[in-house]
């Protein structure tokens, strides 16, 4: 492969790595370290899977948004302040 | 010269693994705790399980990397745990550690130069060369508070500025390629003196043949070349020059007039500029011109040697004039000498 | 590459593999890809620590679950509710 | 260190390993699993940037906090209120 051989490969690496026991994964510049999970197979930090905790992010996201449009306020507070509204009007 | 480190700490290597197979789906790899090694990884592999160095690194070319099985791969066996070899004990200043060309493409097709013990290790004008695709661990301990050479490439990077290899060497991957109490600098002028220059190991000769175990010699006359640890059997022939005389060019005719031919295939020889005060040094503070000194073995007690140095020498007489050469002798380990012409 | 196509590196195994100087993990079918730290060791993502962020994101979602259920409706609105329905209930 | 030495080093060692066909990483006390891009690289899980899904968890929290202190009541609810109350007084 003489292209290869050609081109500067040091910066160019993805390395693992073991610095004083702590393992490290890097990249050159630009380059990015993808995690990939299978429709099956799943990428875990501990025991929590990571995809489904990042789809958790994007629901926690949306629910704060409708909370902040909507408001956070629970049904049988609604329900008294339109009761007390009517009883307002027709006193 | 480009001076090119052999060994490597390369994953597939099988001779860096202690079963001399380099680990499958079922076997262990361990990487002992405490060894420092930079490894590279040039295609995929399955392992059972690997333990990494406390200090370390893999290097992944592109489409190497590691996975694991369930079944395990076919031929691979029950599994055995496997170590990856010590590198700690190689020295920069062993000469059976480099290979020396007189260009990158003729490293890279093989063709090497044989050279005197001194040179064989990297002079102070060298291009050192680490192959591109691997990784290496190299002790480069030396009496001198540093080792300066031209340039070092590594992983196909050349570097030639003083800041920017130092930067490289006080890096993770430099920590664990680069060990010991003296360090490599880069950005010594190259050799610009057609004649050739001095190597400049001299200063690192007791290091260097330290490392070397000479050979038993069954000569008459023993010779010890300059820059050599060992006494030998062959010859040394002194080419005394002026200007106009090229070292590389004639090193190159050397090669195309006499070692191709098939009587001289087992013969090596090795070409350096020395200056003989060296031998005089601390006795009498003689300076000598410098000269070349023209080293040839072979393999059948300097017969070979010695017919070719008759050669080299009426070559010289023949054609002197036009390659710079003012005059050239040698001392034979027969004891024969071109005096006896 | 011919020499990759050789060994079938086939789905069905998780790996860490550089491809053109990005670090890429790709699960298999059914196959994991699990970094377990020791009890005290964290994983980080460049300077942020994963494993905190990932209980945050849980953290996150049950107050968004308490705020459903009960509400974010400030102490003092509903002291001011609570007040009104009594004035309004003696009038 | 001396500490160290008379410890078993070995513990120190990171591991990667199969467990039953799982790509698992793990280290030894106290050390971190760390994953480093270039400063111009990205860690994507899937197609999502994870350093940007991670900042969003930072968001969220924030979100909640200040719902939590200042309440998630939409403006024409505390407006309704307000009027209520008005009215009440008024009365």
């Amino acid at each position: 492969e003489p292209r290869r051989s050609k081109r500067d490969v040091s910066n160019d690496q993805p390395r693992m790595l073991s610095d004083n026991g702590h393992l490290v994964f890097t990249t050159g510049d630009n380059k990015d370290i993808r995690f990939q999970p299978s429709a099956s197979g799943r990428v875990k930090v501990g025991s929590e899977d990571l995809s489904q905790l990042l789809s958790q992010i994007k629901v926690n996201k949306d629910d704060i948004d409708y909370i902040k449009t909507h408001g956070g306020v629970p049904p049988d507070l609604t329900n008294k302040i339109n009761q007390l509204e009517t009883k307002v009007t027709t006193l | 010269l480009y001076k090119q480190w052999i060994p490597d700490t390369n994953y597939e290597n099988k001779t860096n693994w202690d079963k001399g197979d380099v680990p499958c789906s079922s076997d262990r790899a361990h990487f002992p705790a405490q060894r420092k090694v930079s490894v590279f990884v040039e295609t995929t592999h399955a392992v059972q399980e690997m333990r990494l160095p406390v200090e370390g690194e893999f290097i992944l070319l592109s489409g190497a990397g590691f996975y694991v099985t369930s079944e395990g791969e076919p031929g691979c066996g029950a599994g055995v745990t496997t170590n990856f070899k010590d590198s700690e004990g190689l020295r920069w200043f062993d000469p059976a550690l480099w290979q020396a060309a007189a260009t990158l493409n003729e490293l890279q097709q093989g063709n090497f130069l044989f050279s005197v013990h001194e040179e064989s290790v990297p002079c102070q004008y060298d291009d050192v060369v680490f192959k591109a695709l691997s990784s290496f661990r190299v002790d480069t301990s030396s009496s001198q508070p540093s080792s300066p050479v031209h340039t070092v490439s590594l992983l196909g990077k050349v570097f030639n500025s003083p800041s920017e290899f130092s930067q490289y060497l006080s890096s993770h991957s430099g920590h664990l390629q680069f060990h010991g109490s003296s360090a490599i600098t880069v950005g010594n002028p190259s050799c610009d003196d057609p004649s050739g220059c001095d190597c400049g190991n001299s200063v690192n000769h007791e290091q260097i043949c330290s490392m070397v175990t000479c050979a038993a010699v069954s000569c008459k006359k023993p010779l010890l070349p300059v820059g050599h640890c060992c006494e030998v059997c062959g010859v040394i022939a002194t080419i005394h020059y002026s200007a106009g005389f090229n070292l590389q060019t004639y090193r190159e005719r050397i090669r195309h007039l006499f070692l191709i031919l098939p009587q001289y295939k087992s013969v090596q020889l090795g070409m350096s500029k020395v200056s003989k005060s060296q031998r005089f040094m601390g006795i009498i503070p003689f300076i000598a011109s410098p000269e070349i000194q023209v080293v040839i073995l072979d393999k059948e007690d300097g017969r070979q040697s010695e017919a070719l140095a008759w050669d080299i020498l009426k070559d010289a007489r023949s054609h002197g004039s036009n390659l710079g050469i003012t005059g050239a002798e040698f001392q034979a380990s027969s004891g024969n000498s071109s005096d006896q012409s």
